[in-house]
């Protein structure tokens, strides 16, 4: 059956991978891999979509509309970027800063990491939720200290200890809500960490054991989504692994770990009875917009730069789960949507340009425009998408979450309108120079993969303008199942 | 009755044991030493699994039992061992912040994780009912010594000290999580200090030390 | 017939005002003064001469004399110096006036500006100057009278006045010294400009009309003559438009009495001037913005105290 | 004009076509046309010789269409495209407000893009296929500001506007000036848009219903109907360019190519205006009269401060950037004005107020274009955009300066222009303040009528200096000697707007007719009554006031013929062409005219409060002597920078977060979960 199949081929792509990832041909067999778990996918999306939510293997794994579209999203990106990384990876290893020993060591990871994350959707268990959060994380250990470089080792250590430490506290939430849940559920067989009988009984749950769970759980997996201030790891990550990496980060595992956080949230929500943990969002997200635009403020390094945009949209992403309500949670999963869609491709654009300008300093990337228009174009939309310009769809779910803070908290707008116009400034006032201007750089090696760029911002856009009412449908009832 | 009377007292006697040692831990400098503590750590941990197993004469407990005495007794101390005598990293340098100051940080924390987990103890069903609290400090004293230690080495320990703490937490409030959980933990657990084992060594080669104060050359400036 | 005739009075004894302004003058500073006729004499002479035009003056140059003289006869044929029944006022009120006063100085100005001379840029500036600063003072008196009289075209003003026989409002007074001083300023008379002077520095008017001759020279003549008189009959109309034939008066009577009173006014107002002018000094060129911001504020002075006492403002 | 054309047989017969689908087609058409411009990207033949004149094509349909809806006065058209959001598609609404303003788009997009086509030259920034993609985008997205009727919908068309047209200027972008301009103009853009999105959540009031009928619907508190006046004039007047968020229209205007610096001044800003008109007077339903004073005090403010900086500026360009920020600011003093009488319950005067806001907006975006266009022509026959450089082009370029003396004229506000018909139409309304109920309004907004007539003065002051300086005069540098004529598209597009400006000023009655329809539809049922023939226009009342352009101008004319055939009659004198004489001094060179600077400086020294200057005087022994100055604006260093500077700062301070060491960051972590913990405790 298609769960099976998502599951077990990024699994099995790691093993392939892990012998013949030193081949010449490991790219393209990274993207057969990829491409057998995105039709997997469709059939389970397609399913899901046809007979509605789906509990299986002993309700240990649940496909319901919350995570199936996020699993659509992952495989896809996956898919995408397994794309984008084959002529990247023959650059590297054109320029020598890889040897085939590494390849393999990327190319197995990478389908790990997929494989990790995958099951952190589609299981029902929180226990192996934290499993496969905390497998997400040491697969993309290896993968940012790919370099070996000093900066990719510090930055690998820092992500480890950050996230380890974060991940070890999760597990003690993981733990006390299975310490409530056991005074509900009882211990016979596994029942007592599936999600979807927590989420029955939620009301029943004891409150307080649930309040010192949701801190725990939120400070765990919020250190891997890169709320401020427990963000740190996240920029050294970026700036240091190697694009594809950078992509997948902040495309995907953002994303999956505020997934958990949020499923996390309707529990504790459902079972505290107040808006404590709605709010203690709308405060980090408040917390990690404001700041990550001032960071952006001062970047000198492009992935950076662009690792910081990811912590403000991650923030305001977090801070509409928190408002919640229909509109808002509708608006949050849009933006996960188009957020991963829009900057997996500006990293793209951003790994080929540091190739082409042989560094990833901004001041001495110009002119990209007048390199490669592709490559150019590409990053001046990507930003301008990223920076919920109209017509591309991140304005739209920025519309969605300004109005509705507008009514429901009108205090919080003026501090989201600094964020956003800092957050402006600061990019664009970086993004322009680097593609306009004069260059005399050489030409790359390899042709550019820039399908996977302009299929993305072709989307995005589309969302912008037009969106399918079954995709509609869909985020309304991903929606209506968080509530708040 | 007396003899689950007699198992409760045992298990609080551990608990308390448990935390001694984290403070031992706090206070320690050499890293062999600290090796040391972690392996008794671990002992007890083994010890109260078993307990709790007996007592609630459930069989995974004692797979887990048995899982924590392999990992956490004798293969991590091991290896870690074994590190610190190739890396030569018997010594850590003076910590951050200097010992006493810890020492009282971390009697607040303990106070704080009690007075947390107080109320929540009362709704445990378990005879280990308030140990939890226990586990509690165990897991932010550790927290505390990764803070304040500057060591590489002196900071995984305390990640692992960290993960027995949740463990103890695991197993005394809630007779343990499901098996699947505790194999996936477990092998998590010893990925994790591979990986850290190959780091030290790139990072020693690289930097040819194990020093932290290496390690700040990403930042904001 | 009102109207032809009107225009045709003004075209024809505005020179003589301009004359009889200088004669009064010269009396004043007691130098033998010129007979009266001398501007028209002037008038025969230029147009008789040869016209010498600067080699690369635009037709614009040479176009501006013709439009200044039309907008200035125009002018005439707007403001009721003799009659109010005046069918060509419905096309411009007051405001529309002074705006026409603007197409005729920025042409000026522009020809001016046309052959390049150092002098013709320089007056033009300065004429601009005083332009932008005459005209708000010039409004606010307009204002007055439309509160008093709740009207801007002039010939309903003096209609309005003549129906309701009311005392002199108070605001008027100020609004009156406000009009004067603005008169001065826009007909290039001491103190802002002189005249009689052509010393480079000082001079205004004179100085844009420095590559003008014969034919041109004596349009451009003609016509700011004609708009000092116009100016003069502004003032009449708003602040003593006795004996003004109003609205159906019609046949000899009215004519002659309308015809006494402007030349009787005329000549006191040319005495009056002439006074002025002798009495004051040319002030330095920028002292003309405070001398004209004395102006506006006697004017904002009149507006507040009107409706301060509360006259009853929409009449 | 279109629509006097149409003015006589429409209204009887009012055709059955609806106008909304017309227009929409023409939208359609124009992006098609710019796409189409992709298939041949680099041949600027096509570009420029077919695609263009289609697109001014367009937009004369567009202005017929929207002439014939206000001339037959049809009741408002609504649509809905199946687009957008699932809850919200787009919704599209023509009623005669949104009319009127595609009658300006239209008449002036028209002269434009004729200009355009032109005017592009090959070679140079960008390739003519992106132009002409983006240019036709842009007339598209303003077509669609001017139509939407939901909140999405508006925001979509008004920010694309912003992006193509940051696109279209920095076409150039090898210049980095050119870059900054554009980036300041696009972060103005964005903050602008984020403040008018705000203020649309606000009007949403409770349901969360974009459409504008919604909004109509919805009932708001003093407070919240303020917050949303508020936003919305500040978003707008950031587009607007109203002072203090001018900054980056001087920057941007110059920066972009003539037609869209046209095109900006021209009909952007007036999308602004607008937006303002719409939800001040459409959407929101409750108003204050201090929103109306508010409005007054900025309008007048601009319009004086843009007013004088035009006046001491020496690029021509930013001159007339300048100058745009004056008539914006005069236009927003009507639309004050009339707010002020509406909330006072005088709607007739409310009418004429608004009228005459109306009417300048159409007749800014006729002669600013035009002047626009003009310098565009100059600028490809010199080279040269500083008046420092220029002059004596009316001998090298007729055409072009014939043309730009009717703009000239016409932005002076000289009868019998369109300028003037509509400053006239403003201070009459000001002459019926005293009866304002408010003590103090009826004494302090009069004076607003003498600062009004202050900056009409100045602007002839400025425009007498742009056209003295470019096109009269003695060349100032040896190269304008071989200065060539505009080519006859862009002749063509000059003589359309000059035409216009020629046709509204003798014709007001028109375009009176056409905002009366608006003004009619806005505050229910006043309009300036048009008790006036086709000779005279008589906003209320015979007795009060009358104007006629066209008998001005036909007196005007006849006295001249008439005189001028007496003068040759009797004047039997020869012409003979000399030397200038110039009180007799032989040794004339160029460069002893009177400077742009010269010009500026009586200015300089009455209002040199608004300035920061930097002057550097020759010695007077200096041999060859050299004199500079440096204007700036005061509010760039008062406002902006430290804003800036302040971001920095904080931003430094934010840095501090991250010292790249691990302890520290875990120590983050360890407190975020104590006092997390402290909270649930």
């Amino acid at each position: 059956m298609e769960l099976l199949l998502v599951l077990g081929l990024p699994l099995a792509g790691t093993l392939l991978l892990a012998l013949l990832g030193a081949r010449h041909f490991a790219g393209e067999l990274n993207i057969g891999v990829s491409f057998a778990t995105l039709a997997a996918a469709t059939l389970l999306v397609v399913r899901v979509i046809r007979h509605g939510p789906l509990l299986v293997w002993h309700d240990q794994f649940l496909v319901d509309s919350f995570n199936v579209f996020l699993v659509a999203l992952t495989v896809f990106v996956g898919f995408t970027t397994a794309i984008f990384s084959r002529p990247y990876m023959r650059i590297e290893e054109h320029h020598g800063r890889l040897n085939p020993r590494r390849l393999r060591l990327y190319h197995s990871m990478y389908q790990l990491f997929m494989a990790a994350m995958l099951l952190a959707l589609l299981t029902n268990n929180m226990g192996l939720l934290w499993v496969a959060m905390e497998a997400a994380t040491l697969s993309t250990v290896l993968l940012v200290s790919l370099y070996r470089t000093k900066a990719s080792l510090e930055a690998a250590w820092k992500y480890f200890i950050l996230c380890g430490v974060g991940i070890a506290l999760a597990l003690f939430g993981t733990i006390l809500l299975y310490f409530a849940a056991e005074q509900t559920l009882g211990r016979e067989g596994m029942t007592a960490l599936l999600w979807t009988h927590l989420d029955a009984v939620k009301e029943h749950l004891e409150p307080r054991v649930l309040g010192l769970a949701f801190v725990f759980l939120l400070v765990g997996y919020g250190t891997k989504v890169g709320l401020v201030p427990l963000h740190n790891w996240l920029p050294d990550a970026h700036a240091e692994g190697p694009t594809p990496v950078s992509a997948v980060l902040s495309g995907l595992l953002l994303n999956v770990a505020l997934y958990a956080v949020v499923r996390c949230k309707i529990l504790a929500e459902g079972s505290i009875g107040s808006a404590l943990p709605g709010r203690m969002l709308m405060g980090f997200g408040l917390l990690s917009a404001v700041l990550g635009a001032f960071f952006l403020w001062r970047q000198r390094d492009i992935k950076r730069l662009f690792g910081y945009s990811s912590i403000e949209h991650m923030g305001i992403i977090t801070f509409a789960f928190g408002l919640g309500g229909p509109v808002a949670n509708f608006a949050a999963l849009l933006h996960m949507t188009v957020h991963s869609l829009t900057k997996s491709s500006i990293f793209f654009t951003a790994g080929h340009a540091s190739q082409a300008a042989g560094t990833q300093r901004i001041d001495d990337i110009r002119g990209l425009a007048g390199i490669s228009p592709t490559i150019g174009w590409g990053l001046m939309l990507g930003s301008i998408a990223i920076l919920g310009m109209p017509p591309f769809g991140v304005f739209t779910s920025e519309f969605l979450i300004l109005t509705t803070a507008m009514r429901d908290h009108p205090w919080s707008t003026p501090i989201l309108l600094i964020a956003l116009g800092v957050a402006f400034a600061g990019i664009f006032s970086k993004v322009q120079p680097m593609v306009f201007g004069e260059s005399d750089a050489p030409p790359l090696p390899h042709s550019p993969a820039m399908v996977p760029v302009f299929l993305h911002l072709a989307m995005v856009l589309t969302l912008g303008l037009y969106m399918p009412p079954a995709l509609a449908e869909w985020y309304r009832a991903a929606a209506r199942l968080i509530g708040g | 009755m007396l003899k689950s009377q007699l198992i409760a007292q045992s298990l609080k006697l551990l608990a308390a044991c448990l935390l001694l040692i984290s403070f031992a831990m706090l206070s320690r400098r050499r890293t062999q030493r600290l090796v040391i503590l972690f392996a008794w750590q671990g002992a007890i941990l083994f010890l109260s699994t078993c307990l709790v197993a007996y007592d609630a004469g459930l069989t995974e407990l004692w797979y887990s039992a048995a899982l924590t005495l392999v990992l956490k007794v004798i293969a991590l101390p091991w290896i870690l061992h074994r590190l610190i005598q190739r890396l030569g990293a018997q010594w850590d340098t003076e910590p951050i912040v200097n010992i006493p100051i810890t020492m009282l940080a971390g009697l607040a924390l303990v106070i704080f994780a009690f007075g947390l987990a107080q109320p929540i103890s009362m709704l445990a069903t378990t005879i280990t009912r308030n140990t939890l609290g226990i586990a509690l400090a165990v897991i932010l004293l550790s927290f505390l010594m990764m803070i304040t230690r500057r060591k590489a080495v002196t900071q995984v320990i305390g990640f692992l000290a960290m993960e027995n703490g949740l463990f103890f937490a695991a197993t005394s409030a809630t007779y343990g999580m499901p098996m699947v959980i505790e194999l996936g933990i477990a092998l998590d657990l010893l990925v994790g200090v591979f990986i850290l084992g190959i780091f030290f060594f790139q990072i020693r080669e690289q930097f040819d030390s194990l020093d932290l104060h290496h390690l700040e050359a990403l930042r904001e400036d | 017939m009102w109207q032809f005739g009107e225009v045709a009075l003004a075209i024809a004894i505005a020179p003589l005002f301009m004359g009889w302004i200088s004669q009064c003058r010269a009396w004043m500073q007691n130098r033998s003064a010129p007979p009266l006729t001398q501007s028209y004499r002037m008038l025969r002479k230029l147009f008789h001469k040869d016209a010498a035009v600067a080699t690369d003056a635009s037709l614009l140059f040479r176009g501006t004399p013709y439009v200044l003289f039309g907008t200035m006869v125009l002018a005439a044929a707007i403001i009721p110096s003799l009659a109010t029944d005046l069918p060509f006022a419905r096309a411009a009120d007051a405001i529309a006036l002074i705006g026409l006063f603007a197409t005729a100085r920025v042409f000026l100005s522009l020809a001016a500006m046309d052959i390049g001379t150092a002098f013709g840029t320089m007056g033009a500036r300065r004429e601009m100057m005083i332009g932008f600063l005459a005209e708000p003072a010039l409004l606010m008196v307009l204002f007055n009278a439309f509160l008093l009289y709740g009207s801007t075209s002039l010939p309903n003003l003096v209609n309005e006045y003549a129906a309701r026989h009311t005392v002199i409002d108070p605001s008027v007074i100020f609004a009156a010294v406000a009009f004067v001083m603005v008169l001065l300023a826009e007909n290039a008379r001491i103190p802002i400009d002189n005249p009689g002077t052509h010393l480079e520095l000082t001079m205004i008017h004179e100085a844009m009309l420095l590559e003008y001759s014969a034919r041109h020279l004596a349009l451009v003549e003609w016509a700011s003559s004609l708009k000092l008189f116009n100016y003069a009959c502004i003032g009449f109309a708003l602040f003593l438009p006795w004996g003004i034939a109003t609205h159906g008066a019609d046949g000899g009577v009215p004519l002659l009495a309308a015809v006494a009173a402007l030349v009787a006014k005329l000549t006191v107002a040319g005495a009056a001037l002439a006074l002025i002018e002798s009495l004051s000094a040319k002030l330095r060129i920028f002292r003309a913005p405070e001398y004209l911001a004395m102006a506006f504020l006697l004017a904002v002075l009149g507006l507040l105290v009107h409706l301060l006492l509360g006259a009853n403002i929409n009449a | 004009m279109n629509a006097h054309l149409y003015i006589s047989g429409i209204t009887s017969s009012a055709i059955a076509v609806p106008a909304l689908r017309l227009l929409l087609i023409v939208v359609a058409f124009w992006i098609v046309l710019g796409l189409a411009g992709l298939v041949r990207p680099c041949s600027l033949r096509v570009v420029a010789h077919l695609l263009f004149p289609l697109g001014a094509a367009g937009c004369l349909s567009v202005a017929l269409v929207a002439g014939v809806f206000l001339a037959a006065n049809r009741m408002s058209e609504v649509m809905i495209l199946p687009l957008g959001l699932p809850s919200l598609p787009f919704h599209l609404r023509l009623d005669t407000l949104s009319a009127f303003f595609l009658l300006l788009l239209g008449i002036a997009g028209t002269g434009i893009s004729t200009f355009a086509a032109g005017y592009f030259r090959s070679g140079v920034g960008t390739a003519p296929a992106l132009l002409c993609l983006q240019y036709h985008v842009f007339l598209a997205s303003m077509a669609i500001v001017i139509l939407a009727d939901d909140a999405y919908l508006f925001m979509v068309a008004w920010e694309t506007m912003a992006l193509s047209s940051y696109f279209l200027v920095t076409s150039q972008h090898r210049i980095p000036e050119i870059r900054r301009a554009g980036f300041l103009y696009l972060l103005m853009a964005h903050l602008g848009a984020i403040c008018i999105l705000l203020c649309f959540g606000v009007m949403q009031g409770g349901s969360w219903q974009f459409t504008f009928d919604a909004m109509r619907g919805a009932s708001l508190t003093p407070f919240w109907a303020s917050a949303a006046f508020l936003l919305a004039l500040v978003g707008f007047g950031a587009k607007a360019g109203l002072v203090p968020m001018h900054a980056w229209l001087p920057e941007a205007h110059p920066a972009a190519p003539s037609p869209v610096s046209a095109m900006m001044s021209g009909i952007m800003l007036k999308t602004a205006v607008y937006g303002m008109l719409r939800i001040s007077f459409d959407l929101l339903h409750v108003r204050f009269w201090q929103w109306g004073a508010l409005m007054l005090a900025m309008g007048l403010f601009s319009a004086l401060y843009g007013a004088i900086f035009a006046a001491v500026q020496t690029d021509m360009k930013r001159l007339l950037a300048y100058s745009s920020i004056e008539n914006i600011g005069i236009i927003f003093t009507g639309i004050g004005l009339a707010l002020l009488f509406e909330t006072c319950h005088l709607p007739l005067f409310a009418a004429l107020a608004l009228s005459a806001a109306l009417i300048h907006s159409l007749n800014h975006s006729l002669f600013k274009s035009l002047l626009f266009l003009a310098t565009g022509s100059v600028l490809h026959a010199t080279n040269q955009r500083s008046l420092g450089k220029l002059g004596g082009l009316i001998r090298r370029m007729p055409w072009v300066a014939t043309l730009a003396l009717v703009g000239t004229l016409a932005i002076a506000g000289l009868p019998p222009l369109n300028g003037f018909v509509s400053e006239w139409l403003l201070l009459q309304s000001f002459l019926f303040t005293p009866q304002l109920p408010h003590a103090f309004l009826n004494m302090l907004v009069p004076l607003g009528a003498a600062a009004l007539a202050l900056i009409v003065a100045l602007s002839a002051y400025v425009m007498v200096k742009f056209y003295g300086v470019i096109f009269l005069g003695q060349p100032r540098e040896a190269s304008l000697g071989h200065a060539h004529d505009a080519n006859w598209l862009e002749r063509l597009g000059l003589g359309w707007l000059a035409f216009g400006c020629i046709a509204i000023g003798i014709q007001p009655q028109i375009v009176l007719r056409a905002a009366g329809a608006v003004t009619g539809r806005v505050l229910g049922g006043a309009a300036v009554s048009l008790r006036s023939s086709i000779w005279t226009i008589v906003p209320i009342a015979p007795g009060q006031a009358s104007y006629s352009g066209l008998i001005l101008l036909l007196g005007i004319v006849g006295v001249v013929g008439i005189t001028f055939v007496l003068v040759r009659f009797l004047a039997h004198g020869r012409m003979r062409r000399t030397d200038p004489w110039d009180c007799g001094y032989p040794w004339q060179t160029p460069r002893m005219q009177d400077t742009a600077e010269g010009l500026g400086q009586p200015i300089r020294h009455m209002f040199g409060a608004f300035f920061r200057m930097e002057r550097e005087l020759p010695s007077p022994s200096d041999v060859n002597p050299r004199y500079r100055i440096h204007i700036e604006d005061r509010l760039w260093r008062a406002l902006y920078l430290p804003m800036a500077r302040g971001v920095q700062r904080l931003a430094d301070m934010a840095g501090l977060l991250q010292g790249g060491r691990l302890a520290i960051y875990l120590l983050y972590s360890f407190l975020t979960l104590i006092v997390l913990l402290v909270f649930v405790l």
